[in-house]
This record gives C-alpha cells, sequence and structure tokens, in this order.
C-alpha cells in the first residue's frame, strides 16, 4: 500500500493528461469512424473513462476526494445512459432492422 | 386702463345674444313651428344691434376711445396668457353695428326667402352661429379671439355653402371655401405666433403700444404683415385665392348676402385695418396689398362681365369690390377701406337680397339670359335694386360714390397711374352692373314658364331700409370738398391710425371728379344701347365665340389651372405615396425583414439533412473551433 | 396603497369576469370597474404625490415593485381610465362572442397600461410594457375583421422587436449604475451617462418608442391594423397605446439620455414632420374610412411627435393637452366608424352617401368630432396644436409651416369623408337605417361634451403637467447648459 | 512504478484503437473490457482503490455484459459489413487526430499544477469517498437515485414491444 501510494508522486500529471487526451481523440475518432451504433455507444464509454482518469488523477494529486465522488457520479450518469442507449438500439433493431447509425436520418427539421 | 365705463360691461351680450338663438334654434329644432326659429333668430339678432347702438352711444357718450372687457382666462401656459377679452372701440363698433344691423335685416328677410324649406331651423341655427363668430371676431381684444372668430365664420360658412347638401357640386364648393380659408388660416396663425414670439402677447393694445416703438420695415414686421395678409388674402377672396367665392354661391341667397358680401369676406380688410400700426411699418408689405387688390379689382371685373349667372355677377363684383378695399389699405387709407367695407356692406347685402328677391319670383331661375321686363312686375324690387346699382357704380349721392371716390382720390395722390387703373375697374364694374340691370328688368321676359310677382313684405321691407341706407350712407363721410367733416374717418381716426398723404388740391380734386363721372355716364349709355336698345341677349353657353370671350367666362381658367396645377398633381402625389412609397418600399422592407429571415432558415435547413454522422461531425468541428478560439485567439 | 388598488381592480374585476356567464351582467360588472377606477383616479389627482406604493421585490438586481405619479403619468393615468368605460361602452349591445373573455383581456389590457404608467422602476415598466401586448394580441387577433392573423402577426412582432431594444438600453443603463445596482427611475435619472454613450443609446431606446407611436418609417403596421381591428381593439390601440410611446420617451429619453436627443433632434424632428405631411397626403385618396383614419392618426401622432422632440415649453404643454383630446377624439371618431359600418354595411367610401338623411343627428355628431379633429377653435383640438405650432415655431417658422400642413390637408380629407358618408342625394340603401338610439348618445355626447368643454376651458389640464413639463424641460437645458429662456 | 504506468497506458491505448478499428462486435466488447481492466490498473496506481473496485464491477461486470446481452439478443455476433466510405473514415481519423493535438496543445499551455492540500493517502480509499459522498454530497447521491429509475422505466418503455 505504502508503495502504490507513493507512486503518484513518481508519475507527473501530465502523463495522465496525456493519456486520456488520448484515449478521448481516440472514442472520438471511433464516434465519428463507426456505422455500428453499440459501437458507437462503446466509444462513447472511452470517452467517459477518459475523462474520468483524469479527474481521478487530479483528485489524487491535490489530495481532494470530491473528484472521485464525481467519477462515482459520472458512472451513475454513463450506466442509465447505456440501458437507455442500449434499450433504443433495441428498438432500432426491431423498427428498421438495422443498427446502422445513417439510417437515423429522421433527426432534422 | 381708464376708468371703466358703466354699462360698457354689457358688452358681452352681444354676442351673447346670437349665441343664445343658436342654442335655441338648434337644441330645440324639431319643437319649433315653422316660422319660430326665424323670428327667434332676428329677435336675438335685433336685440344684439340694439345693445351695439347703445354701446355706441356710451362709448361715445364717456370721451373714451376704447374699453376692454375681460371675461375669463383662456388659455394661460407660462409666458402665453390669452384672456378672453372684448374690445369695444371705435373699428369695432363700426362692425358691430354692419353685422348687427345687416344681420338683422338679413334674418328677417330670410323668413320669407327661406319659409318653404324643410331644414329653415337648421338654417337659422347657423346664421346665428355665424353671426355670434363674426361678432367675436371683430369684438376680440386679441388676435386669437380674433382667429377664433375667424375660424367660426369660415366653418359657419361651410355649413351655410352646404346648406343644399343634397347637392353634390354644392358639396364641394362648400369644401373648396374652406380648404381655401385654411390655407390662408395656416399663414395667420403663423403670424399670430410670430407677433408672439416679438411682443410676448397677443393683445391689441401691448402689441400696438410696443409696434410703435419699433423701426419701419424692420423684417420681422414684414415678415409677420405679409403672413397675416396670407389670411386675410383666403378670407377676403383675393388673388390668388379668390375662386372659392364665386362658387360660395351655391347657398341660399341671403347666405350670400350676409356672408359673402357683407361681413365674412369683410374680415380680411377689418384684420388689416385693425392691424394699421404694422402696415404702416411695413411698406414692402404695403405694395405687396396695392399690387393684389388692384390685380383683384380689374381681372374679377374683366371676368364678371361675361357672368350670366345673377349671383355669380355679383360674387364677383364683390370680389372686385375687395380688391378696391385692399387698394385702399395698401395706400394707408385704412379709414377709407372701412368706410367702403360700410357702404359695400349696405349695396352689395341689397343687391344679393333683390337678387334673391329675383330668384324667388322666377321661381329658382338664375340665368340672366332668362329673366327680363321685370321692372313692372316687380316694382319694390326694382327700385331698390336701381339704388344699389347707381351706389356701386359710384353715381352721387349714392353711397358708393363717396367711399369710391375716396379711394380713388389716395391712389392719384400716390400715382396717377394707379389712379387711371383702379378707374378703368370702376367703370368695368360700372357696365357689368347695367348690363345685369337692364337684362334682368327691361325687355321682355323670355322665360314664359316663371310667373313673376313681388316678394312678400317680409322680404321687401329689409330691401327697403337697405336702399334708404345705400342711398344716404355716403353721407357719413362727406369730405371737405363738400363742406362736410369727414365724420366717418375722424370718428374711426381714433382706433385706426391712418398714413400721411400728401394733399391734393380741392380744383384736382374736383376735375377727377368731373372726369370720372363723365365716364361712368357714357359707359352706362353704352350699355343702355347695348343691351334695351338693341335687346343683346348674351350667347348660350355652348354658342361659338372668340378665344378671349372664353377664356374671360371661365374665368381665366384659374380652376383648372389650380385643378392641373394642384389638385391633379397632389392626388397623384398621394396614389405615389401610398401605393409606391408605402407599400411597395417601407411596407416591404418590413415584411422583407420577415422573408429574409424565413429565406435564411430554408437556407439553414439544408444542413439538417437528419444524417446523424454529419452532425457529430459538425459538433466535433464546432468543438474545435471553440477551443481554438478560446486558446489562440 | 390606492395606486395599488387602481392597478388591481382591473384585473380582479377580469379575472371574476371569467366566471360570469350572462353576456349583460359581464358587460355591467366590466363597466362599473372601469367607473370605479375613474373615480379613484379622481382622489388620486386630489391627493399629494407622496401618495405611492413601493415593495422590494429583487434586491439582487435592484428590482423594486414602486408605483409613483407625477403630473404627467396623472395625465395618462386619467386619459386611460377615462377612455376604458367609453371603450366597455362601446361593446354593449354587440354581437360578439366570448364576451367574458374578450372583456377580460380588455381590463386586462387597461391594468397593465395603469402599470405601464405608474410604474417608477425601469424594470417594472418593461413588465408592464411588455404585458400590454398580450391581450391586445388576442383582441387584435380573435375579434378583428379578415386577414387579421397576418396582420396582428406583424404588428406583434413588429412592436415586440422594438420593445427588444428597450430591454436592451434598460440593461445597458442599469449596468451603468453605481454600486449595488438599481432600476429606480430615480437612480437612473441622476446617471450621467457619457455623452458618446448617449448617441448611440439614443437610438437603442427610440426605435422601440417610435414604432409604438408609430413614427415615420416605423409606422407601416399602424394603417393595416387599424382597418383590420375591432371598434374596441382599436379604440384602446389608437387611444391609449399608441401614447405609450410618447410617455414612454419621456420617461427615458429625456432624462437619461438627454444629449443624445439634443444629439439627434433635428433628423427626429425631419422624420416627424415628414410623417405629418406624408400621412396627411395619403389619407387624401384613401376609400376605406378606417384607413384615412388611420392615417389621420398618424399625422397627429406625428405632430405630437415633433412636439416631444423640439421639446421646448409650449411645444410640452401643446403635446400632453394633445394626448388626451387625441386619445378622446380617436375613440368617439370610431365609435362613430361603427356607427356608419352599421348603417351602411360597408366602410368603403364611394360607395356611401346621403346618410344625412336618415340620421341627421348622427351627422351633427360626427361634424363636431370632425372640427375637433381639424383643430377648430373653441374644441379641444385647437388648444392642443395651436401650443404645439407655437412651440414648433420658436424652434423655426419653417418647422411650425411643415408642422401646421395638418391645419390644411386635414380639413381637405377629414371633410371629403363627411361629404362622401353623410352628404348628397338619398341613398336607396338607407331606407330602413334609424338614427342614434339611447347608447349612442351615452357613449359620444360626454366625449364631445369633454372636447368642447376643453377647448372653451383647458386650464385644468394645462395646469395639470405643468410643473412636470417644467421638469422635463429643465433635464434638458442643464443637460447641454444651454439656458434656453424659461417662463417662470 | 513509472514502468507500470507506461505499461498500463499502452495496453489501454491499443486496446482502444482496437475497439474502434476491429469489426467485430463481439472481439469491440472484449477488447473495451480489457481497455477497462487496464483503467482499473491506472485506479490503483492512483490510490483509488474504492474507484477500481467500483469500476470493475460496474463496468466490467455491469455495462459491458449488458453490451454483450444486447449483441446476442439482436444476433449481431458476426461482423457488420456496412462500412462507412473511405472519405469519412480518412476524415475522421483526421479529426481524431486534429482533435488530439489541439487538446494536447491546450493542456500543454495552461497548466502549472500546485496540489492544493497537502498530500493525503488516504481520500482514494473506502472511507475517505464515503465521507464526501455520504456528506458533502449526500443530496445529489440521493437525487441520482432518482435518475437511475427514471432510466429504467424509460429503458423498459423503449423495450416494450409495442412502444
Amino acid at each position: 500500500m505504502k508503495e502504490l501510494s507513493s507512486a503518484i508522486q513518481l508519475i507527473p500529471l501530465e502523463n495522465y493528461i496525456f493519456l486520456s487526451v488520448a484515449l478521448f481523440s481516440i472514442g472520438m475518432m471511433g464516434v465519428l469512424f463507426r456505422r455500428n451504433t453499440i459501437a458507437i455507444l462503446m466509444c462513447l464509454e472511452l470517452m467517459f473513462n477518459s475523462v474520468n482518469l483524469l479527474l481521478t488523477a487530479f483528485s489524487a494529486y491535490h489530495s481532494d476526494p470530491s473528484g472521485q465522488v464525481f467519477v462515482f457520479f459520472i458512472m451513475i450518469v454513463a450506466a442509465a445512459e447505456v440501458a437507455v442507449g442500449l434499450s433504443i438500439v433495441v428498438m432500432m433493431k426491431r423498427n428498421v432492422d438495422s443498427i446502422d447509425i445513417n439510417l437515423l436520418n429522421r433527426l432534422k427539421w | 386702463m381708464v376708468a371703466l365705463i358703466p354699462y360698457i360691461t354689457l358688452a358681452w351680450l352681444v354676442p351673447a345674444f346670437p349665441l343664445v338663438g343658436f342654442l335655441i334654434t338648434s337644441l330645440a329644432k324639431n319643437k319649433l313651428k315653422h316660422n319660430q326659429a326665424g323670428i327667434i333668430a332676428s329677435t336675438m339678432v335685433a336685440l344684439s344691434f340694439i345693445t351695439s347702438v347703445f354701446l355706441f352711444f356710451i362709448l361715445n357718450s364717456s370721451g373714451q376711445d376704447s374699453a376692454t372687457l375681460t371675461l375669463f382666462n383662456w388659455v394661460s401656459a407660462g409666458d402665453l396668457k390669452i384672456p378672453f377679452a372684448l374690445l369695444i372701440d371705435h373699428l369695432s363698433l363700426v362692425m358691430m353695428l354692419i353685422i348687427t344691423g345687416i344681420g338683422a335685416l338679413i334674418h328677417i328677410y330670410s323668413i320669407g326667402y327661406m319659409r318653404d324649406d324643410e331644414r329653415v331651423n337648421s338654417f337659422f341655427a347657423q346664421m346665428n352661429l355665424f353671426t355670434f363668430s363674426m361678432l367675436l371676431l371683430v369684438m376680440g381684444a386679441n388676435y386669437l379671439i380674433l382667429f377664433i372668430g375667424w375660424e367660426g365664420v369660415g366653418f359657419c360658412s361651410y355649413l351655410l355653402i352646404g346648406f343644399w347638401f343634397k347637392n353634390p357640386a354644392f358639396n364641394y364648393a362648400a369644401r373648396k371655401a374652406f380648404v381655401m380659408n385654411r390655407i390662408g388660416d395656416l399663414g395667420f396663425i403663423l403670424g399670430i405666433i410670430l407677433l408672439f414670439f416679438t411682443f410676448k402677447s397677443v393683445s391689441f393694445n401691448e402689441v400696438f403700444s410696443q409696434a410703435a416703438t419699433l423701426q419701419s420695415g424692420a423684417p420681422i414686421l414684414t415678415l409677420i404683415t405679409l403672413l397675416l395678409l396670407v389670411g386675410a388674402v383666403g378670407k377676403s377672396a383675393q388673388i390668388p385665392l379668390f375662386t372659392w367665392l364665386p362658387d360660395a354661391m351655391a347657398g341660399p341667397t341671403p347666405v350670400s348676402a350676409l356672408i359673402h358680401a357683407a361681413t365674412m369676406v369683410t374680415a380680411g380688410i377689418y384684420m388689416i385695418a385693425r392691424s394699421s400700426i404694422l402696415y404702416n411699418l411695413a411698406p414692402i408689405t404695403s405694395n405687396v396689398m396695392i399690387i393684389l387688390g388692384l390685380t383683384t379689382a380689374i381681372i374679377t371685373a374683366i371676368v364678371g362681365l361675361r357672368q350670366n349667372d345673377i349671383k355669380k355677377v355679383l360674387a364677383y363684383s364683390t370680389v372686385s369690390q375687395l380688391g378696391y378695399m385692399f387698394l385702399a389699405l395698401g395706400l394707408g387709407a385704412y379709414s377709407a377701406a372701412i368706410f367702403h367695407v360700410t357702404t359695400h356692406a349696405f349695396f352689395k347685402a341689397l343687391l344679393f337680397l333683390g337678387a334673391g328677391s329675383i330668384i324667388h319670383a322666377m321661381g329658382g331661375e338664375q340665368d340672366i339670359r332668362k329673366m327680363g321686363g321685370l321692372r313692372s312686375k316687380m316694382p319694390i324690387t326694382f327700385l331698390t335694386f336701381l339704388i344699389a346699382t347707381l351706389a356701386i357704380s359710384g353715381i352721387p349721392p349714392f353711397s358708393g360714390f363717396f367711399s369710391k371716390d375716396l379711394i380713388l382720390t389716395k391712389a392719384f395722390e400716390i400715382s396717377p397711374w394707379l389712379y387711371a387703373l383702379a378707374l378703368g375697374g370702376a367703370l368695368i364694374t360700372c357696365f357689368y352692373m347695367f348690363r345685369l340691370f337692364y337684362l334682368v328688368f327691361f325687355g321682355n321676359q323670355r322665360l314664359s314658364s316663371a310667373h313673376p310677382h313681388e316678394s312678400p313684405r317680409v322680404m321687401t321691407v329689409p330691401l327697403m331700409v337697405l336702399s334708404v341706407l345705400s342711398l344716404f350712407g355716403g353721407f357719413l363721410n362727406i369730405p371737405a370738398l363738400f363742406g362736410g367733416d369727414s365724420g366717418f374717418e375722424n370718428f374711426l381716426h381714433k382706433a385706426v391710425t391712418s398714413k400721411e398723404s400728401g394733399e391734393i388740391s380741392s380744383a384736382t380734386e374736383v376735375g377727377l371728379i368731373i372726369v370720372s363721372l363723365s365716364l361712368l355716364g357714357i359707359i352706362i349709355v353704352l350699355a343702355y344701347r347695348t343691351y334695351v336698345k338693341k335687346s343683346t341677349v348674351p350667347a348660350a353657353d355652348g354658342a361659338p365665340s372668340s378665344l378671349i370671350a372664353r377664356i374671360v367666362a371661365n374665368k381665366f381658367y384659374l380652376d383648372e389651372i389650380f385643378a392641373a396645377l394642384i389638385e391633379k398633381p397632389f392626388g397623384r402625389l398621394s396614389d405615389f405615396l401610398f401605393k409606391s412609397v408605402e407599400v411597395k418600399v417601407l411596407d416591404s422592407a418590413v415584411d422583407g425583414v420577415g422573408t429574409l429571415t424565413s429565406r435564411l432558415g430554408s437556407l439553414v435547413r439544408r444542413l439538417q439533412q437528419g444524417n446523424i454522422s454529419f452532425y457529430l461531425f459538425a459538433m466535433v468541428a464546432g468543438i474545435l473551433l471553440f477551443i481554438i478560439f478560446i486558446l489562440f485567439v | 396603497m390606492i395606486l395599488l388598488i387602481i392597478l388591481l381592480l382591473p384585473l380582479v374585476t377580469g379575472l371574476g369576469i371569467l366566471f360570469l356567464r350572462n353576456a349583460c351582467t359581464v358587460r355591467i360588472v366590466a363597466l362599473t370597474s372601469t367607473i370605479v377606477n375613474l373615480l379613484l383616479t379622481f382622489v388620486v389627482m386630489g391627493s399629494s404625490p407622496a401618495a405611492t406604493f413601493s415593495v422590494e421585490w429583487n434586491n439582487l438586481m435592484g428590482i423594486s415593485f414602486s408605483l409613483g405619479f407625477d403630473g404627467i403619468s396623472l395625465l395618462m393615468l386619467l386619459l386611460t381610465n377615462l377612455l376604458f368605460p367609453f371603450i366597455i361602452l362601446a361593446g354593449f349591445k354587440r354581437e360578439q362572442n366570448q364576451i367574458s373573455v374578450l372583456n377580460f383581456l380588455i381590463l386586462l389590457t387597461q391594468a397593465a397600461l395603469i402599470g405601464v404608467f405608474l410604474s417608477q422602476n425601469a424594470f417594472l415598466f418593461y413588465i408592464f410594457w411588455e404585458l400590454t401586448l398580450i391581450p391586445i394580441y388576442f383582441i387584435l387577433l380573435l375579434w378583428g375583421g379578415e386577414n387579421s392573423r397576418a396582420v396582428t402577426l406583424k404588428f406583434f412582432i413588429y412592436t415586440l422587436a422594438g420593445s427588444l431594444f428597450l430591454l436592451i438600453g434598460i440593461i445597458y443603463i442599469v449596468q451603468l449604475t453605481p454600486g449595488v445596482h438599481s432600476t429606480d427611475f430615480s437612480v437612473l435619472n441622476q446617471l450621467h451617462i457619457p455623452a458618446a454613450t448617449q448617441i448611440w443609446l439614443f437610438w437603442v431606446l427610440f426605435i422601440a418608442f417610435a414604432i409604438k407611436m408609430p413614427i415615420f418609417p416605423f409606422h407601416t403596421w399602424q394603417p393595416n391594423t387599424y382597418t383590420m381591428a375591432s371598434t374596441q381593439g382599436v379604440m384602446i390601440l389608437g387611444g391609449v397605446m399608441t401614447k405609450m410611446g410618447i410617455y414612454g420617451a419621456l420617461r427615458f429619453l429625456f432624462p437619461m439620455v438627454p444629449q443624445g436627443v439634443l444629439y439627434w433632434q433635428n433628423i427626429v424632428l425631419v422624420m416627424c414632420l415628414i410623417g405629418v405631411v406624408y400621412a396627411s397626403v395619403i389619407a387624401f385618396r384613401q376609400t376605406n374610412l378606417k384607413r384615412l383614419i388611420a392615417f389621420s392618426s398618424m399625422a397627429h401622432i406625428s405632430l405630437m411627435a415633433a412636439a416631444l422632440f423640439i421639446y421646448n415649453y409650449y411645444a410640452a404643454q401643446g403635446l400632453l393637452f394633445q394626448v388626451l383630446t387625441h386619445g378622446l377624439t380617436v375613440v368617439a371618431l370610431f365609435y362613430m366608424v361603427q356607427l356608419i359600418q352599421d348603417k351602411t354595411k360597408t366602410l368603403e367610401l364611394p360607395q356611401m352617401g346621403g346618410l344625412k338623411h336618415a340620421a341627421p343627428k348622427m351627422a351633427i355628431l360626427l361634424l363636431m368630432i370632425l372640427l375637433v379633429s381639424v383643430a377648430l377653435p373653441f374644441t379641444a383640438g385647437f388648444i392642443g396644436e395651436f401650443l404645439i405650432i407655437i412651440g414648433l415655431a420658436k424652434q423655426s417658422i419653417w418647422v411650425a409651416l411643415f408642422g401646421g400642413t395638418t391645419m390644411i390637408l386635414g380639413a381637405i380629407y377629414m371633410l371629403y369623408a363627411y361629404q362622401r358618408i353623410m352628404l348628397g342625394d338619398k341613398n336607396a340603401s338607407l331606407k330602413n337605417t334609424t338614427d342614434l338610439v339611447r347608447l349612442d348618445y351615452w357613449m359620444l355626447i360626454p366625449l364631445i361634451a369633454i372636447l368642447f368643454i376643453l377647448g372653451i376651458y383647458p386650464q385644468p389640464i394645462l395646469n395639470l403637467v405643468e410643473v412636470s413639463a417644467n421638469t422635463m424641460q429643465n433635464l434638458l437645458t442643464s443637460a447641454t447648459g444651454i439656458v434656453t429662456a424659461m417662463p417662470h | 512504478m513509472i514502468f507500470l504506468f507506461y505499461l498500463l497506458s499502452t495496453i489501454m491505448i491499443v486496446c482502444a484503437l482496437l475497439v474502434v478499428f476491429s469489426k467485430n462486435p463481439i472481439n469491440n466488447v472484449i477488447y473495451l473490457i480489457l481497455c477497462f481492466i487496464a483503467m482499473a490498473g491506472h485506479y490503483i496506481l492512483l490510490n483509488a482503490q474504492f474507484l477500481a473496485v467500483v469500476h470493475i464491477i460496474v463496468y466490467t461486470g455491469a455495462i459491458m455484459v449488458l453490451f454483450l446481452f444486447v449483441i446476442m439478443l439482436l444476433n449481431l455476433n458476426k461482423a457488420i459489413i456496412i462500412r462507412k466510405s473511405t472519405v469519412t473514415r480518412v476524415s475522421a481519423v483526421i479529426t481524431g487526430g486534429i482533435f488530439f493535438l489541439v487538446l494536447l496543445a491546450a493542456t500543454r499551455q495552461t497548466f502549472e499544477i500546485h496540489a492544493k492540500y497537502p498530500f493525503n493517502s488516504e481520500i482514494g480509499l473506502v472511507s475517505g469517498i464515503g465521507k464526501t459522498l455520504f456528506g458533502e454530497f449526500l443530496l445529489p447521491f440521493e437525487i441520482s437515485s432518482i435518475l437511475f429509475i427514471s432510466a429504467m422505466v424509460g429503458a423498459m418503455m423503449f423495450g416494450k414491444k409495442d412502444a
């Protein structure tokens, strides 16, 4: 435990920032890249997690527990979002027999 | 102010009587029997007359020049304080006597003349309202009260010209009269406002006492007097605003007699005579008045030569006579102008009432070509009409001679050319008046359907009274030449400041009179030869005639010129402004903003193609731009 | 407290009316409420100006619910409360649908207008200012004539757009207040906004009022709206709501941006004068009676606006006097229009004529109203316009000349209309037409009587507004440092 | 220690890229789970044991299983051939790259971090989080339960056959 807790001071915060930015960008690229709605949802999770990681890193470096509580809340929201999102996917599959995002093109005026 | 003259406070009764008459006759319009309204109205004006006479004696005996009676405070805003005050001095007394005296006679005459009209009660109500306004006009102690009366008489004139409102042409004439008057009124009120700014008051006494200190020919005075003159030109029917007056003959004849001959049209003369102190200080305006007056006098006299409607002839002669009054005003002979107003009121009212009697007898016919031979059928009318014609022509000893001669002499003092022109106008007047007279009363009756008869007594008595006045009215002011003392002029001298002018010898004066009288004699003989001996009857309207004759008969096409120059372009401007500017420019600009918004909307809407991937791309691009903007700009 | 009662009475009555079923009861209750309000107004006029009402509302933004009055607002209050009984009365014995809703909306308008005129706080003013739009929108939309949807929408959006500028202006001014922000007029009036700011701020505020009045290029909503609107709607609109623009200008422009006013005075004045001549000329050829009166009303309002922006003592007095006169005239005139439409079944002037044979009394009353409108002496219209023209002439005789053209042009088109409606030969289609009935007398006689009495004895109104006019004038002169000669 | 960080990071990034680029949904899920496990390792490195545990339970245990369920339920477990056009895919990669660079530049030029409180290794433990959660954030915590309920109801509404 002692060893682990001191690990924080060894790793520069910049690394975490770099990592989470990379993850976020990858997630976003995925959102743009994929047509499969479920894959898009997964990429979204990726982005959520990059943010979570950053929050936790800052929380740890500042020794402020609020950041981690926020991560907790984000997880709650993510869980709720996934539940609703997946049910939408299910419905979409049922209605148009596909989960291709490009078929959802009624979202205009 | 000097000590109050006893009983002078009764002056408020003078306008109050006709007002009461108006209220009674208008409110109880449906309850009054056929003659009652006329009797009430006439009584009220007669009571006014009696009060005026009473005031006349009171003022004369008091030895004071004027009295001001403040009734209440009308408008008071800052230093603009306008009391509702009446001024009784010699000038206003003369006018009051004319208005109430002749007014009463015409009211009485109207009882007979309007007997069969279904709206006789309204008629008398409006006549009383007119009398009230006119009295207010001449009795007001400041320009604003004068203006109330000024507008009031204009409005009553509108009502009475359009009295027979079934006829659209009459209504048009009424409207024309009102609008033309209004054009003058705008100038008048601007003049009043400038007066107020210059003298910090609009009350006669204060303005005149301050004006005496001003330099003669001061630009502000010229401007003020010119603006006031615009008002007078509108009201007194001078060029270029005179065309309403001949059209105003659409009203019943007593109206023409009272409003468009004896009283209202002389309001402009009264106003300028009242402001004589100002006008004496504005030589430019005086010259303008001379030119205006002379031009009007001659041009309308020429037009009168070719008119065949009995009332139109008289109307043009009125305009012409008003021109003479303006000439007198321009010459600085203010009391001469007022004197001419007085005598003119006598004989012109008489002429109109006589004409009314004729029209009445002819069953409504007004065309002199269809009359003739009425001498024997209507003796009283004939006689009175003769007196009036002689008076207007300026034959001694009738009243017109004295007043016109006074003006002509004054003109000669300035320039013989002026005299010659004025005399020329007088000769033309004489010719067309005798043309009218001969055509109506001599020869044979040319309209077989009519059965002329003498009018009832209620109409002839006023004629007789007026003919006595026309006959002897001139003796009010016998010039020194005939051993008189110029009583009228001296009487007015206290209220009106006439310009001093060079004296001319009595020999010249006699010479002038002889010249003018002999010329008048020739003219009368000429008219007699043309219309009685040769029994010439003017051609029918459609008959071919020379160009000049047509131009004259159509009053130099002034109405048409006005229509082409003002009315039509104005109407077109109105249409243009509404159809092009209002609808096509302004309104569509406003609508354009709305259309532009919705167009832009439909343009932007194309971006919303519904493709979620595209939205995502757009969103990311937006976020990117946002971050870049925040960080690097 | 009495001010609060005046403000709330129409609102409460209006809400109560919604639960009434009987049409007659609804109208009588509404009428009673407005009459009581009028009486209360007289009480207020007798009381001291200290009778204010103020409650803190939102401390953070410095908004307080404070009511109060000075001479100008008192005049406006009098105008509003004087006209509304007549406006309600104009609906009596008339076929209308949804009577309780209509009367509720009318009373709501009244309450909002009273709020506008009484509020002593810019934010409160703005709320009431916008609140007036909602009921009038529905009155125009639901009880209006043909094409009411498009016309009303335009009116609504146009005025709303104007109000938006006003809101921006208010917010900008409020954020200039030192310390804890306040939106009270008393605080805002003490602000000395830099001259450069005033110059552009003037337009931000001015546009809202210009649209409401309306001043020349911003007027295009007006003719169509007037033509389409129901009688009661147009009475409210033309009688009172146009005066809101004038009142707003007096409340905002002069105390807050006096240098801006002076800077733009000439341009605005030219706009107003163009409006006078332009509207008069257009009215000359209109065939629709309502549209004619709409343009005539615009000409009068433009003249009043000219007086507003020339702002000297006489013009101010004339303006405020004319505000009252014009409101009364508009109400009387549009009631007449309604009667004419009832009797002739048309509003097109060329199709009318000869109504005087069937309805002589109506002809007389109409003529009297028109006389007020063309400013004949001894009518209230003359006093107002005369004072205004004096004020204009003080600036320049040319301005007065242009302003005075209403006298001529007004006479032309008003008498033309009168001739077309009333005069002429008997009209066969009017055979069964009746003259005025008792209700019409109740409506018209008091209005005309007031107009003539004020023409003969105008002093009470002139005294009422004198102090306020002086105050405003002082603000303007002190802003420039130019001391013009002031009476007293 | 720094070695551990780089190891975990490499796993995460590789897995994330595979999530994006592999075509089979099942494989996607598997890679994502791997990614999340590496993430839990990071949490432990950051001394946030509570979060690490919750992360494993919620994400890998619940959410990802949900994904799997849905994929199997809808019978999507074979590679879906539908692909975006080349232009879209290239632009997606470019956009992602630009985004990465911009964010990086942003973080590079803005931050200079000073710890707010003295170092305390206890905050990531259950007791630390619990105290904050049930103290300062009690109300949001309770409200989040409402969020859950509504999400549940919503999911059921969507999932109903005749919705």
